[in-house]
């Protein structure tokens, strides 16, 4: 089932506007002249996402993927009350260092995306920008509940029902919520899945992009950026 | 007697210079100046005075070969002439002058005429 | 011979013949006129060619048959026949200049200017006491006069206040002659002169003469009527009235002071003096220009009172100096009265119609330069003599007296010409006629030729006659022709010349020259990017080029100061064109002549007064002279390297100057300075004054400018404002490296004289053109530029790796040999201001790049082209040597090195291939050059191989917190950059040093605001102060004499 | 000393050392804060992890030229910076290409790093990066200022800008050490030690949260490998300069990587300790601190 | 009163600078040079017993040239001035009474009397006191009086300019003539000495005093007749 249903769907572009400083302007240059700026354009870059090959000598992949796996970088983003259970990771009692995993405060550095709970749809944006701004592999782990299924709140108007329609998610961690130990457990899944080479969530991303825009789209109505955010 | 002359001159000097630096009327200031004239004019013919002595004309009572024995100096006589004169043609335009400022503002007062300053 | 009485006789004779010919036919009476002024004038010119060639002798002329003393008589000699050629042809100039008026009135006035001329004239000729008094009576009827052809009613007033003073004078006149007359018994000037006289009274008398006749030359502040008459009567009188009747009055009271005797002459100084500077501060706050002029009038005449006090030091020099002075004043004064004529409107800023008509800027310079005593005026020779004689005489006092008049007087009137120049031109404009236009050139005319003839005159240095000066004066006569060409022609003069003179030079001159000349010439490439005929440019430009070719040219004092202040006049024109330079051009002004007559009084100390000076002697000044010498010469020096405390000129100067300008005046003007350091101090060397080694002072100068050059440079937001604080900066490092007085500090001087002109002027050039693009110089506005104008960045990211000092470009050269100079020196505080600058100019060099080229694209950008090719050309080429320099530093600075050797008498750098060894340390530009290339192309390989396929991405492709940016505008930190910075050391931003010169304008203009309240426009108040001047004057010499 | 061909293998293979020895230093350095919060932390060898993970990245992006030669820049700096000190006192292959220049030229070259990862950061177009650039150079500009006055004591005590020379006037005993004979200045280099290594209380440029890790806030992949690569070295670089002018240099691998372990420790353990200095703060503390004991030190010698 | 005090204040240290002049002066007991010498030279030079004029005419002929310039030029003056502001035509004086038969008889017969008078000091200037000056004075007094007697009255101004005009230029004129055929400008020896004392001698004095006279009344009554003509109120 998707979230929304199509016949609610109402006229976006009257009702959302495009924002103000994204709509094409005119400006005058130094000399005078009136030029055009047309800012998703002009501003951002338009490119699709790559399908990206494996290395072409397996051994040299495996190597990548055993190196990915054992340098886990986290985007420290936290979404929902899950976040509250990733910060124990850090501390002496659970210590996610000694596994590689540290926390990177710029998507551009991180290769893990852990969507920490439910998504509303203003959150989901982000989460949408923030994965498409890093570099892959890249990898999605849903946590608790709300990512699988909405959890407790199935129901509700404004939250999003399965992550993986939107992200590919490489890997739930069940529970509602899932303590530090469900975490690591997971991660330690997670590293297997990279090692086996089956984490290829950002080529998955790339190949069924226009799925996952649709869906993305259907439920942001104010799409305020370009399709795809590098 | 050559002082009580010069000091003559210079009380109508400084009454005339006092006068025309006191009185705002400018026609008051205009007969102050000719006082002051006056008493240069005193001054400069006070000056060539010489006790005792003659007018420096030439006759039969001055020969010549005695003048420079009987004559009063000649000279500031001939400069006071000159100087009257030339204080006369100040005095005349002084009063054209007061003329055109009258009509110009029908007042005579000095103190009125400040526009141009700083 | 035609007899000089002609003059007279002829002026008075058709005043008297006006009225036969009936009063109707007005045209021909003014043809009549004329026709006698012309006669008069012609007259005069044939004695003064005839006396001034030798041909023959000083004339005396005797009236009624009988010899002096016992009847009047005349004399023409050499000075009345310059006076008397001054006094008819602005008489005849004037009749021109005031004809409506003259026509209007009719024959009357006609009458009065011709006896007014006449007058003047036997004012000028008469050896009589009394005279001199019926002549002075004359031209105050006549002044009374023609005051009135104005059409100002106001001249009503002013005329009868003049009169109520003429009334006063001629009081005190005649007592002093009749006394003079009976204490001497005569009242021939020269028979007084000649006969001791024991007489009571003959000092009373002689004074009493004296004061009237000095009043006579409206001495400050006794002087308000005379100001009205300035200030209202019509333009073409008033120039009789400033030149020649206040020459006439000069020389009045320089023939009576012969007899008078010495004692009186520092009285006439003193009055002088006070006239000079007092006028001249008053002037300051006046808005009108007429009444201004006037300021400037009886201040010159002032100051020519001064100088005949001074007759007793100037010997043969006296009629020289004075002549010259009175001549630029007379000329000058003349020109800019008949000019106003030409304007309508009243205050100085409507003189901003001018600009409209190039020839009148020129008469406006050239008539200002006159006035300022700048070369090639007769004033500036006449300066020049007249600081020798003073300081050979130990009458400092005087001498800064002077200078001091003569800085406030520039002060307004360089003011009022960037008014001229720069404000909107009022609407009222000009109403300019041929004939007013040929008054005022002819003026112009007389001007040069003067200048001409005081510099031919025989043991006298013509600064006209040098060939760069030449080129200016062909480049003045050029400036029809298109910028393009004039820009070729400019190009050709400055190789052609250095073509000619580069093999005289020694190293060290070389390099300068190099610096100046073809380095002119390469900033000059830029310069094709202009289009039009760009009026006024390439004589400003190819002065301030002659001055520099000039300076290193000069053999004596004189030709460098000649050369120094042909430079600086060359230069303000040049900066003036800027924009929203006017005030800045005018505080360089000021600074620069501030400067300059620092220069003026150390060479006259040095040489104390013997002419000419050779600059090689310098080094024979006796002890305790040459720390003072020392002194003076550096703080003139310094003004142009803008030392800290003497800068403020500075950021405005170059910030503000056109694209092409600021680097010719920041990468090559300023190097006039440290030149000017390294001649004085090869020839003076170490000079201490109480017990403090003047050297060490310099190097704390040094490293304060350098220190406080580079903070202040990091808080600017306009780019080429930093880069002017960054000149400070690396001037201040120059003047330390000069000052550490050793041979490597001497070469890292030169090395900065290279390495700064190379990279000023690229980054000046670069800012230029992205002004250019942008029209804006505030660095937060741009952003992102890097793609758009990707040579422009490049000449900047060589010019600030270059300026940083970071290997392997060549900048780090310079910090080597600064680490292996200061391990020679003894100094070591001001070297922590010095290290402290490195890094601080890192700072503002990044920001300069990052917030121009780097961040965020802004919209109004978004399709900028490229800078012009012409402007890009040169940044290149400067490039190119930058990166060549820093491979073979050897090939500029090795026989360099050898000159400084031969000076110190060491060697301490061993040139061995391509390594370069000191005592201290090594250094092989070659090794790092190639180093750096082959680890930074091996990195870059590895990056290309792995990163070749990288997705190339916008500028709003940012990690923004998941969310993104809105504008470009809001994403782009760069304003207030060094926030922190601020706050840590914002204390030292603290405007201490604009306060103080701020407080030193305030200060005068403050004192000229009070002053001028002193002129109440109440005739009778002024006829007071007349009285009050006697009286002070009176009370002061009589307590002299007791 | 002369260019010969046989030096570019010695030094790569010192290169090689160094670089080596950073990684696990690093990581040791990591392991250290680790252990001060009672964490195990990480594996010494995590760095290698990092830096293969980093170049095996698949996607990347480019701000621009400068953006692409940033790392190249900040890169050359470090191994620039190496291969212009000599590792080893006395050794004949780990003298590098000391040939080239002096003291001087190493203090000056730094900056060829730090400029070039300046306008790479820059060109990103990130105002974080702008934000974090200004406050290091800000910094850097108080910190760096007892180093040169305390380099300037030196070079007058010893006469000489060679580093070579210094290292060889210090041999012969550890009383010989710059660190005896003139500990002033040493004390004023320290300051500027500690305060350019990017530690604690100095770190308030990679602020990782508020200006998310500053400058390099847009890099990745094999650039950020770049980056990392050049943060191992650099340090040491900089060490082995501080070890030879100050504290007796080394003559032989075991001597060198015992006093560079211990000069690399002084920062971390600082580090661990202390709380971030605003930039305004730290300047303030070298002004405060660091410039008298500098002064002092050229005042004494 | 401050100003008046100040003024006074001034005054009396002019005072006292004039106070020192008057205590100090000492008469001449004999002739200083100059008046020596014009005393001694004044038959043989000139040829004028009243040495004054001779000194007036011809030692300092200059400054009596520039004298009578000075007249010339204030009376040009004064009708500048007064040509600017000149009431409408006819309206000056008109409001005054028409003067008295006797006053007007009175009047015109005296004016020939002292233009007779006049004549008589001029030629006799060089003899006895009097000269141009006194005798033109006298002539302009004559005008005053007309003036005085009849206020509506007007004289032709074209004729006493013409009076004026050719009178300067002619005075010139004889002092060129000075430099052509004798001493010097102004020289009076021109025309013969002739003898001592009598009316036609003393050269060119008698014929300069005449030039004077003339010029020094044409000048007076310009003056006269243009303060006259402003007479409104």
């Amino acid at each position: 089932m998707k979230d929304v249903d199509d016949k609610f769907l109402k006229n976006i572009d009257k009702e959302f506007p495009l924002r103000e400083e994204l709509r094409p302007r005119t400006v005058t240059t130094p000399d005078g002249q009136e030029i055009e700026i047309e800012p998703l354009k002009d501003y951002f870059c338009e490119a699709a996402p790559k399908v990206h090959p494996k290395a072409y000598i397996p051994i040299v992949e495996n190597f990548y993927n055993w190196a990915r796996a054992n340098s886990l970088w986290i985007l420290g983003f936290g979404t929902g009350c899950g976040a509250i259970e990733m910060r124990p990771l850090m501390t002496p009692r659970f210590d996610a260092y000694r596994y590689g995993i540290q926390w990177r405060p710029t998507p551009r550095q991180a290769n893990l995306l852990m969507i920490s709970g439910y998504l509303s749809v203003k959150t989901l944006k982000r989460a949408v920008r923030a994965y498409e701004q890093m570099q892959g592999p890249k990898y999605v782990v849903g946590l608790g509940s709300c990512t699988i299924n909405g959890g407790m709140y199935w129901d509700s108007y404004n939250t999003i029902k399965k992550l993986d329609q939107y992200l590919p998610v490489d890997l739930y961690i069940a529970g509602c919520m899932p303590r530090p130990e469900a975490l690591l457990a997971g991660f330690m899944d997670l590293k297997k899945l990279i090692k086996a080479g089956k984490c290829e969530g950002a080529n998955k991303y790339a190949e069924n992009f226009a799925f996952y825009k649709e869906n993305q789209k259907s439920v942001i109505k104010d799409w305020d950026m370009p399709d795809y955010n590098w | 007697m050559a002082q009580i002359a010069l000091a003559t001159g210079f009380v109508l000097i400084l009454a005339g210079l006092y006068g025309a630096l006191t009185n705002r009327d400018i026609l008051r200031m205009i007969v102050a100046f000719t006082i002051a004239d006056t008493g240069v004019n005193v001054v400069l013919v006070a000056v060539g005075y010489m006790p005792g002595r003659t007018a420096p004309i030439l006759d039969a009572a001055v020969p010549v070969a005695v003048a420079s024995q009987r004559i009063i100096d000649p000279v500031p006589q001939a400069l006071v002439l000159t100087a009257i004169v030339i204080g006369l043609g100040i005095t005349a335009l002084m009063l054209a002058y007061a003329y055109r400022l009258f009509r110009l503002r029908h007042s005579l007062d000095i103190s009125n005429f400040t526009e141009l300053k700083w | 011979m035609v007899s000089p009485v002609l003059i007279i006789a002829i002026g008075l004779g058709t005043a008297f013949a006006l009225g036969l010919l009936g009063s109707t036919r007005k045209t021909l009476l003014f043809g009549v006129t004329l026709a006698a002024l012309a006669a008069m004038a012609t007259i005069s010119l044939i004695w003064l060619v005839a006396l001034a060639t030798g041909a023959t002798e000083t004339a005396e002329i005797h009236t009624a048959g009988v010899a002096p003393p016992f009847a009047i008589n005349l004399r023409v000699g050499i000075a009345e026949a310059a006076l008397l050629a001054t006094v008819t042809l602005t008489g005849l100039l004037a009749a021109l200049s005031l004809r409506a008026q003259l026509l209007t009135l009719g024959r009357g006035g006609m009458a009065v200017l011709l006896v007014l001329v006449m007058a003047i004239s036997g004012l000028v000729m008469t050896r009589d006491l009394f005279n001199i008094f019926v002549f002075i009576e004359l031209v105050a009827i006549a002044t009374a006069g023609l005051v009135l052809l104005s059409e100002d009613t106001r001249a009503v007033c002013a005329g009868f206040k003049f009169l109520v003073v003429s009334q006063i004078i001629a009081i005190l006149l005649l007592v002093g002659i009749i006394f003079t007359y009976h204490a001497n018994g005569s009242l021939n000037i020269d028979d007084i002169g000649a006969t001791p006289v024991a007489a009571q009274g003959a000092a009373l008398a002689m004074f009493l003469l004296l004061i009237a006749l000095v009043i006579e030359l409206k001495p400050f502040p006794a002087n308000g009527w005379a100001l009205d008459i300035y200030t209202s009567a019509h333009p073409g009188f008033s120039a009789i009235f400033s030149a020649a009747t206040g020459s006439a009055a000069l020389f009045v009271v320089d023939k009576v002071v012969a007899p008078a005797g010495a004692e009186w002459l520092p009285l006439l100084t003193g009055i002088g003096l006070l006239s000079f500077v007092g006028s001249n501060v008053v002037a300051l706050r006046q808005d009108n220009d007429r009444r201004l002029l006037g300021y400037s009038s009886v201040g010159q005449l002032g100051l020519v009172l001064a100088v005949i006090g001074q007759r007793d030091v100037l010997g043969d020099a006296y009629l020289y100096v004075a002549g010259g002075l009175v001549l630029s004043h007379a000329v000058a004064k003349a020109g800019l009265f008949w000019m106003s004529a030409i304007l309508r409107g009243r205050k100085l800023q409507d003189w901003a119609a001018i600009r409209a008509r190039a020839p009148m800027v020129l008469a406006f310079a050239t008539f200002i330069a006159m006035l300022v005593g700048l070369p090639p005026f007769p004033g500036f020779y006449a300066k020049w003599d007249l600081a020798q004689a003073l300081v050979a005489a130990g009458r400092l006092p005087v001498l800064g007296l002077i200078l001091l008049g003569v800085l406030i007087e520039a002060a307004y009137l360089f003011r009022w010409f960037g008014f001229a120049i720069k404000r909107e031109a009022p609407e009222s404009g000009l109403s300019a006629n041929m004939v007013d236009c040929g008054i005022t050139f002819a003026a112009v005319a007389g001007g040069w030729a003067l200048g001409w003839i005081w510099g031919a005159i025989p043991g006298q240095h013509n600064v006209l006659a040098t060939l760069p000066v030449l080129a200016v004066v062909a480049f003045i006569a050029l400036e029809p022709l298109p910028a393009k060409l004039k820009n070729v022609l400019a190009i050709a003069a400055l190789l052609g010349w250095f073509a000619l003179v580069y093999g005289d030079y020694d190293p060290m001159r070389l390099i300068f020259a190099v610096v100046m000349i073809p380095g002119g010439a390469v900033i000059l490439l830029a310069s094709f990017s202009e289009t039009g005929r760009r009026i006024g440019f390439y004589p400003s430009a190819m002065a301030m080029y002659a001055g520099l070719a000039l300076l290193l040219e000069a053999n004596t004092f004189f030709e460098f100061f000649a050369a120094w202040e042909v430079m600086t006049l060359g230069s303000y024109f040049l900066i003036l064109r800027g924009r929203m330079s006017e005030p800045h051009a005018l505080s360089y002004m000021l600074f620069s002549l501030g400067g300059a007559f620092a220069l003026l009084a150390g060479f006259a100390l040095a040489s104390g007064g013997v002419q000419p000076f050779a600059l090689d002697q310098l080094g024979t000044v006796t002890a305790e002279l040459a720390p003072w010498v020392f002194v003076l010469l550096a703080i003139g020096f310094m003004t142009k390297t803008a030392a800290m405390g003497l800068h403020i000129w500075l950021p405005g100067a170059h910030a503000e100057a056109e694209t092409d300008v600021s680097p010719m005046v920041s990468g090559i003007l300023l190097k006039a300075g440290l030149f000017g350091l390294f001649v004085m101090l090869m020839q003076l060397g170490r000079q201490s004054l109480w017990g403090v080694d003047l050297t060490v002072v310099l190097a704390w100068i040094g490293a304060i400018s350098a220190f406080l050059g580079a903070v202040l440079s990091i808080f600017q937001e306009d780019a080429k404002r930093l880069l002017a604080y960054s000149s400070i900066s690396q001037m201040g490092y120059a003047l330390f490296g000069v000052a550490l007085m050793n041979h490597l500090g001497w070469l890292l001087a030169m090395m900065f004289v290279i390495n700064h002109y190379v990279y000023k002027s690229m980054l000046f050039l670069a800012v230029g053109g992205v002004y250019k693009r942008t029209h804006t110089k505030l660095m937060y506005q741009m952003g992102g530029l890097i793609t758009l104008m990707p040579f422009t960045f490049v000449s900047v990211l060589v010019g600030i790796i270059a300026m940083s000092g970071v290997p392997p470009l060549s900048g780090f050269g310079g910090r080597w040999i600064f680490y292996n100079a200061i391990m020679d020196a003894d100094l070591r505080l001001p070297l922590i201001l010095i290290f402290m600058a490195g890094p601080i100019g890192f700072l503002y060099l990044f920001r300069l790049i990052h917030t121009i080229f780097l961040g965020q694209l802004k919209d109004p950008h978004r399709q900028l082209k490229e800078a012009p090719f012409w402007l890009v050309l040169p940044q290149m080429i400067f490039a190119a040597f930058l990166i060549a320099f820093a491979v073979l530093p050897g090939m500029a600075l090795q026989r360099v090195d050898g000159y400084i050797g031969s000076i110190f008498g060491d060697q301490p750098l061993i040139w061995q291939g391509r390594a370069i060894t000191s005592e201290f340390g090594y250094w092989n530009p070659v090794a790092i050059m190639v180093v750096i290339a082959v680890v930074f192309v091996a990195v870059f390989l590895i990056l290309i191989a792995k990163n070749h396929d990288a997705q190339k991405v916008k500028q709003f492709n940012i990690v923004f917190s998941a969310e993104r940016p809105y504008r470009p505008e809001t994403t782009h930190f760069a304003w207030n950059f060094f926030a922190p910075y601020r706050k840590a050391m914002g204390i030292l931003e603290t405007p201490v040093v604009t306060s103080f010169w701020g407080g030193v304008t305030d200060g005068v203009n403050g004192a000229a605001e009070f002053t001028r309240r002193f002129y109440t426009g109440n005739g009778q108040t002024y006829a007071a102060h007349v009285l009050l001047f006697v009286v002070a004057v009176y009370l002061i010499a009589m307590g002299g004499v007791a | 000393m002369t260019f010969e061909w046989i030096q570019v293998p010695y030094a790569l293979a010192t290169l090689f050392i160094i670089l080596n020895y950073g990684l696990l230093m690093t990581a040791v350095v990591q392991k250290l804060a680790a252990r001060v919060g009672g964490r195990p932390g990480i594996p010494v060898w995590q760095n290698y992890i990092d830096l293969v993970k980093n170049f095996a990245l698949r996607s990347k992006i480019s701000h621009g030229v400068m953006y692409y030669l940033g790392p190249v820049f900040r890169l050359s700096g470090g191994i620039g910076l190496i291969f212009f000190v000599p590792t080893i006192y006395g050794s004949t292959w780990a003298q590098n290409f000391s040939f080239a220049g002096d003291l001087i030229l190493a203090l000056y070259f730094i900056f060829f790093g730090t400029l070039g990862m300046a306008l790479g950061a820059g060109e990103s177009g990130h105002p974080h990066s702008a934000i974090g650039v200004s406050r290091g150079l800000a910094q850097v500009t108080a910190a760096e200022l007892p180093m040169a006055l305390a380099v300037y004591a030196i070079a007058i005590q010893y006469q000489t800008l060679s580093i070579t020379e210094i290292v060889a006037a210090q041999q012969g005993g550890l009383f010989n050490w710059t660190l005896f004979t003139n500990p002033i200045a040493v004390a004023a280099a320290m300051f500027a030690y500690v305060g350019t290594t990017m530690r604690s209380p100095f770190d308030v440029v990679i602020a990782p949260q508020e200006i998310p890790i500053g400058p390099p806030t847009e890099y990745h992949s094999a650039y950020l490998a770049l980056m990392q690569t050049n943060r191992v070295i650099f340090p040491i670089a900089k060490t082995i300069i501080y070890m030879n002018i100050f504290f007796g240099g080394a003559t032989n691998w075991a001597e060198f990587a015992i006093k560079v372990f211990l000069l690399y420790m002084i920062p971390a353990v600082i580090g661990v300790v202390h709380p971030r200095f605003r930039v305004e703060q730290s300047i303030r503390f070298f002004l405060k601190w660091g410039l008298p004991v500098g002064v002092l030190a050229i005042l004494m010698v | 009163m401050i100003r008046k005090v100040v003024i006074g204040l001034m005054v009396a240290l002019l005072g006292v600078a004039f106070w020192t002049l008057t205590s100090g002066y000492v008469p001449d007991a004999e002739l200083n040079r100059t008046a020596a010498y014009y005393a001694a030279n004044a038959e043989s030079e000139v040829g004028a017993p009243n040495i004054v004029t001779g000194i007036i005419v011809t030692w300092r002929g200059l400054d009596t040239l520039g004298e009578v310039t000075v007249l010339f030029l204030t009376s040009a003056i004064i009708a500048l001035v007064l040509s600017q502001s000149k009431t409408p035509k006819g309206a000056s004086g008109a409001g005054l009474l028409p003067s008295g038969e006797l006053l007007v008889t009175g009047a015109r017969m005296l004016a020939p009397l002292i233009a007779l008078f006049g004549a008589y000091v001029i030629m006799n200037g060089h003899l006895t006191p009097g000269g141009g000056f006194q005798g033109g004075a006298i002539l302009a007094s004559g005008v005053l009086l007309s003036l005085l007697a009849e206020p509506s009255r007007r004289f032709g101004h074209t004729v006493i300019a013409r009076i004026e005009s050719f009178s300067g230029t002619f005075y010139v004129l004889v002092g060129l003539a000075g430099m052509a055929y004798a001493g010097g400008f102004l020289d009076n020896g021109i025309l013969p000495l002739g003898r001592f004392g009598t009316m036609l001698s003393a050269g060119a004095i008698p014929l300069i005093s005449i030039l004077i006279g003339l010029k020094v009344g044409a000048e007076f009554s310009s003056i006269l007749e243009s303060l006259h003509e402003t007479e409104d109120a």
